[in-house]
């Protein structure tokens, strides 16, 4: 995948706080997963502290400490409780 | 078999279905059902919402029962959850596991449910009788169960046949 | 619920029918069922016989249910083993417990299983297609896990909820 | 239970092997279980080696330790096959 932008799609409370479930967010460069957590509190800081938040990249669990790339899915969530 | 879908299913036709995909081989089958139940005592669930990640969904789910094939004696399971608007009593999941051996059939049906729990992305949300809403937490014997998955050796785990 | 009977029984129905008796309380559901399969390797069992000791059997898996419901949380289980004359792929035996906790209703439901299969008077004969005629032998895989069961403790037999 | 006898149970194989499902066996004084299946053995040599026969008496599962008296039901038997 390539692009100057990832795809970010929030779920349950995370959608409830940020207001939309889909959005494109511009990235140029690569990022680590932690980093990319800080801007995102910067931007809606109703998700404080972001760094609690579970991460999965093209739609696999990952740490924070993953690269996320320019033209990845991102997803942001909180523990899921399916089942 | 993995399905997620609105629609509320059929508990009979789908351990028919996975009896005869692995007709013969299989002397013992082991099912998980999950219901709808007060989670608040004394409040009484209303409804439940659950919300899931479509595509990562399905892929957890079917990688959850791949781990279980290669690590008991178990040919593909079926697993069906629901999605939507859910009432007080209805089933949520199906886990269906066949096995010639009968502790391979137990282990595989309660790993993939404990993994489907802390993995496969569902959210819970819950409306109280009284209006309230709130997203339902993960409880951490949930994770604690999945972490001991992990650490299993066939010898704690009674593995054997 | 213990019964003993000859006709087949619907695993469907009898589920049903738990989920009646204790509805409410238990938001997991699990179940065991056991089937006629070709026990000899390429011989392919033609018939089974099921004998049994009327009355004992009975009392005896209630006493089983009795210690699953004494050593987990679960209510009632159901119980419904056949006997008599059944054939290739037929069900033998039905084991189904609810609970408000996944883990005690899957331990309570294995429990009871591998106790009936060493304690529970039942005696099966086998008819192969080759007219030949033998009384099966007891595994001694099921006499190790019934005896496994008494040396469980809370800790290494996962019985968190 | 009182009586001057026992009623005996056989099953399945054993059953095969004596013939008979259910017969009266006099009995005046108790008897330990591994002392009546000898007495067993010695009425039906085909059952040879008896004592690795299980007993239950009255409908419970025993040890040959058991005392068997009069008037009690013992039923005779291989290990269970059920399930």
């Amino acid at each position: 995948m390539s692009g100057t932008a990832i795809n970010v799609l929030y779920f349950a409370q995370v959608a409830e706080l940020t207001g939309t479930r889909l959005e494109s967010w511009p990235l140029a460069e690569p990022v680590s997963g932690a980093q990319w957590l800080e801007q995102l509190e910067a931007r809606y800081p109703q998700l404080a502290p972001a760094q609690r938040l579970k991460l999965a990249v093209n739609q696999f669990h990952v740490k924070h400490s993953v690269v996320i790339n320019p033209g990845d899915e991102v997803a942001v969530f909180e523990p899921v409780t399916g089942g | 078999m993995v399905i997620v879908q609105t629609e509320d299913f059929n508990a009979a036709e789908l351990t028919a279905a996975l009896r005869k995909r692995h007709a013969g081989q299989a002397g013992a089958l082991v099912t998980f059902t999950g219901y709808v139940r007060d989670y608040t005592e004394g409040q009484g669930t209303h409804t439940l919402f659950l919300e899931h990640y479509p595509g990562m969904c399905e892929r957890e789910i079917t990688d959850i029962c791949q781990q279980a094939i290669e690590r008991w004696q178990v040919p593909e399971p079926t697993v069906v959850h629901r999605v939507g608007e859910l009432h007080n009593g209805e089933q949520i999941v199906y886990v269906g596991v066949a096995s010639a051996h009968r502790g391979d059939a137990f282990r595989a049906c309660e790993f993939i449910i404990d993994a489907l729990k802390t993995r496969a992305p569902f959210w819970k949300r819950e409306t109280l009788a009284s209006g309230e809403r709130f997203w339902v937490q993960q409880r951490e014997s949930d994770a604690e169960k999945t972490a001991q998955w992990a650490h299993d050796t066939p010898n704690n785990a009674k593995e054997s046949s």
